[in-house]
């Protein structure tokens, strides 16, 4: 609370650096913080990784194991994605049911996911109907520095890609864990989160936390391989114009295929 | 496959019998609570939904309050005989995501500066659910928070289109949404020009993507009219409040 | 709060007007307020009505599907009755739990349903002890203006005898709808709630909500068909003299007899 | 019909061997517990039921005060292991609603209006659940009250009646309960001469019900001298306190 | 908060007395309040103990009843301890959910009976990996005065020992209750806890609350029958020395030995 | 019996290749977090585990502020993948007596009297579970607090010992903990020379616990160590901050 002229004043000044094209932290106005991406990092999961973007940080792991199908689902495996702010990453987070921001936040990275088609849920079938394998991909945010979106998502990719499947057999009805046989989790597509922030008549890919605080309104795309627009969130308190949206789409484009990139090296 | 024939005829016809660029019926009753300082109620499809405003009023508990400016709070809640299978009355995850996607979407066209340490309340109940149940949401919730008499900038006015059988159609409804291949909600604020709640869940090619986003507006427009001839019905041909 | 010198005024003026043999709204002590009914107005649920009561209006939908019995209650199918004041009906609710007194509506309401023996469980069952068929039957509050429990309970009946129940078939032991064949509810008898305020040594009939604050004290009885008592709540943080007891129940059921010729036009 | 038969022999003697008027033994010990401003332990047939009591005082979370008057709060409990199935602690609806009803039932023997700013709290736990736990409830919660010091209007004295294989009975038990025709709780002001608790769950013809309030009125007024008897015994015939 | 003079001043007296080796009680350092069991006190359970241990006084009550057991432990039976402190022993105690406080000493209770094998849980198989018999010992305390562990652990060890459990037959895969037949528990040996308090460099066995005010530090050790140590629980908000642990868990023998007495009349 | 053997060969040698008397790897970085004012990352055997600190700060909410102390909280908490089968991300039971138990360890190290009316949060996460990991927990946290520049009377260094196959070992790991004899996990405040965490499951002889309380001491000694070289590493040697 007694930071809000301190906000005012770097909200000031971010906008003043946007008229001359520049950003805070000297980035450009399309440009990402460095991505790091680290995968392994629990061997205990089925995959899992560390990704920092910036000075966000996110730990996801995956974990495969046989479930019960959802009622007329029974021809595909389960896929849930959730996230989390832990109280350790941010001394705004208190401990205790979600928010309604992290509930969003869970979800929109679950849509990426899942509407890009990522992983093939019909390969996941053990017994239709009655017998299939769900994959949980759990996210952590251990530093919140901005942007969570595409950190929960990067991770969440990451983490799948770097997983193996166990295979499971059926034995009197039941899946059976058969020892030492995995595979690669069937991917179909790499979606790329990408998140962006409009302040004032700007346009910025990847805000960081200053840049969330005196946004506007905000805008995450998620692409396919293909090339596709295959899920979008807008947030914040305001709009956007149907240019904005367009110019948005583009970029969101543009900056995906470099992400994708680092995530061809991952498989 | 089979499900795309049954979605749209050769004809462009689609399940429902509407054309590609075609709403579905929507009629806007304003007013409707005698105890919501605001209030309406929105047939959209098959959609059946009220919304009540209360506000400004004080911020309970107290210290949400917040000094600089009013807030604004939503809630999107589904009845549970709303849908097929019997909802649990207990808040859904994806009620609590859609309760904050529609305050985002309202807040734009509010002046909550004015109207420091109070809240509006929006409380939008979902009587029954059809595709598109948060646009129609959405504009009823617009249409309540006017008839409350809060000062705003513009109305909202939302709609979704989609893309069933390879074709961009407006208003998805819930086939549609559940069978089609992409559904986008949209709401703009007609006056302003902005668009303030965009969602998409679905694949489309960057030229698709913007037929949609121009599609959805085009429904945007034509549902603030039928918000702004349901408010002009009550306020000024009735003659009465 | 700002309102108790209000209320207080208000309950000397009901209190005056009482020993006149009146009340605030115009209505003679025995009076309810006028009820209308409209059912069918959720087509998607299986039976529903829209009721007001005066200025409180509620909202009730039928849902039926297939359940497992309670245990133990394996020769009868499931019926559930719950109430709830959306927060768009009052200044006062506020989402989040129930409230000891929205349970106890919703509890009252059940009761009377139940109690009266309205619909004849026995024929819900499926295959007993394993399968039934369950009756949800969803009451909303959507304005609060006095006599919750009758307006709850009138929606309720009226949404029920509203309702068609579909027919299942047994199909591996699971339930299976049958598309197109569906038919009436099994209703036995019709119960009406009736529910009283004391105020001073005035009993009146249906109080509204300005009534409601000034109460010493609430009674609801339900009646059936047949002329019985079949379901009772005292409320209010007041008593009942025996006599008012005994001049509530023949209350009751004259009152009673209107609203059941409106039930019975619903059949 | 074979279950009425089983509830009463044709001499009118009940399964439990009582007359239809009679009570099952009642015994209340006052002031059992030490920590307590007062309580009670009640046995009503197979129930065992304690109550405890606190205040008047300080409210807490302060919001919930009451300026004008001090405010009543009841709660009742059933252990785990009180019934044949052990029970889940958290409380179900059913205790939510019934400590609602004790609550009304006690609050007009009360003077809340000299303890503004205050609460009084009655904790109910019933260890063994028989028929008519909720009467035994109040039973004991009244004397715990009175022995917590706190002044009264009246003591609360209650018992239920019912009809059991077509015959009005008084103090319906746990079979009766379960498998007879009407059950009917009832709580009186034994002096003021008024009704603060009544409930019915079951089916009465109007002549029926008249009885049926009478016969638990009377009960009432039997378990009233046994409280009576119990706070005489504590108070001023041991000579301690 | 009122009382935190008094408090403190008790404290002074507390740590005045044992510099003379006394305690406000009168009691030697390492002597127990009295302590009475009394069983069978709720006959509709299937064991149960009403225990004092001075002004501190737990009721426990015994269910059994057929369950399916834990994935894994498909060879035994289960056994749930709870303990639970109602508002009515204690002004401070508010009814909702269990605090930490009340987690740890049902878990401390649980930890008691379930590391010393006091039950023998693979006789209560009825079929492996199906259907096993569970046992649920839920304590209540109902006067809090000092060291609820070891009355709730005392309340449960006696309950156990007066219970009885009835005979299940095996009927299409279901168990089913055989009316009459009874056996006793499989116990296999005693457990007893002792809680003890370091107040300054004193060490008392069975603190009282007024104790417990003051203490620095508390210790719970259960032993079993054959002299052994089994379970223990470090508490409080300081430590121990390692001679103070050593000496403790000779006095958790000593004290035990004499509880362990008390027991063995029950069975 | 066939676990016994597994898990210890007639050498003495235990299932993951160590002596009785022996450690697994242990490593530890302080400073990890950017947020946290204080934090520290643990790897021992195969737990890996975060601690961030924030503190000493305003407590929220208000009421449970002291004005005679600071408060320390403390959250032990298990992402969802810590372990073999995925754990629900609610805090269990166990959770919430870890924390408890551990904020008992911590609390005799901090001097809270100086400062009053606020408190000291420790967060732990277990991003990957092994044996001991709540030893493992309490080391990182000690660290953490020392990072976040909290006046300490001594850091708290923690370890299990426990039997297995009939003898006593240090360091219990996964596979000993669920199929050994006893865990005894112990933290010391090293200087101070007291033992501030001590919990015990299993069977002991009185011989075997006065053995297996000192060996986990010793084995607390040697995590002390690896703390003052990772503290120190980062504030002396590697000369920012």
């Amino acid at each position: 609370m007694e930071s809000a002229i301190l906000d005012q004043l770097r909200s000031d000044k971010i906008l003043e650096l946007l008229k001359q094209g520049k950003r805070l932290d000297g980035r450009s106005l399309d440009e990402q913080r460095p991505l790091t991406i680290e995968t392994g990092v629990i061997p205990k999961a089925n995959g899992s990784a560390r990704i920092k973007l910036g000075n966000t940080e996110v730990i996801t792991g995956v974990k495969v194991q046989p479930d019960k199908p959802f009622p007329d689902l029974g021809d595909k495996g389960i896929l849930i994605c959730t996230a989390e702010i832990l109280p350790l990453a941010d001394p705004y987070v208190e401990p205790g049911p979600p928010t309604e921001g992290v509930i969003e936040l869970a979800r929109v990275v679950d849509r990426g996911i899942r509407e890009t088609e990522m992983i093939d849920l019909h390969q996941l079938v053990l017994i239709e109907d009655k017998s299939v394998v769900g994959i949980f991909i759990d996210s952590s945010v251990i530093d919140s520095a901005g942007n969570l979106f595409d950190a929960c998502s990067y991770a969440s990719v990451a983490a799948v890609l770097s997983s193996t499947i166990p295979k499971y057999e059926i034995k009197d009805e039941a899946p059976v864990l058969v020892e030492g046989i995995t595979s690669k989790p069937p991917v179909k597509t790499l979606p790329v989160s990408v998140t962006m922030a409009r302040i004032g008549d700007y346009i910025i890919v990847d805000p960081s936390k200053e840049e969330e605080i005196c946004m506007d309104a905000r805008i995450t795309i998620t692409t396919n391989s293909a090339g596709n627009i295959c899920a979008l969130q807008k947030g914040g308190s305001d709009g956007f114009s149907v240019e904005q949206l367009i110019k948005c789409s583009e970029m969101a484009l543009s900056v995906g295929t470099k992400i994708r990139k680092k995530f061809e090296q991952l498989m | 496959m089979k499900i795309m024939t049954q979605l749209m005829t050769e004809d462009g016809i689609r399940c429902d019998g509407r054309r590609v660029d075609q709403l579905r019926n929507i009629s806007i009753k304003v007013g409707v609570l005698k105890n919501a300082d605001g209030s309406a109620y929105i047939e959209f499809g098959k959609n059946k939904i009220l919304a009540g405003v209360f506000g400004p009023r004080d911020v309970h508990p107290k210290h949400m309050a917040n000094q600089d400016t009013g807030i604004l709070r939503c809630r999107y809640h589904m009845s549970p005989f709303s849908v097929t299978e019997r909802k649990n009355p207990a808040p859904s995850r994806r009620e609590i995501e859609i309760s904050k996607v529609l305050k985002e979407a309202l807040q734009p066209a509010l002046i909550l500066k004015d109207f420091p340490r109070t809240v509006i309340d929006v409380f939008v109940e979902v009587l029954q659910a059809d595709g598109g149940s948060r646009c129609a949401a959405l504009d009823a919730a617009a249409v309540a928070l006017a008839d409350a008499g809060i000062p705003m900038r513009d109305l909202v006015s939302a709609c979704a289109a989609g893309k069933v059988a390879d074709r961009i159609v407006l208003d998805v409804n819930n086939e549609e949404d559940q069978e089609g291949q992409a559904d986008m909600p949209v709401a703009i604020m007609p006056n302003v020009g902005k668009v303030t709640l965009m969602q998409l869940d679905g694949i489309l090619t960057t030229e698709e993507y913007k037929t949609c986003l121009q599609t959805a507006i085009g429904g945007c427009r034509t549902v603030y009219e039928i918000q702004r001839k349901a408010l002009v019905e009550k306020y000024f041909e009735s003659g009465d409040k």
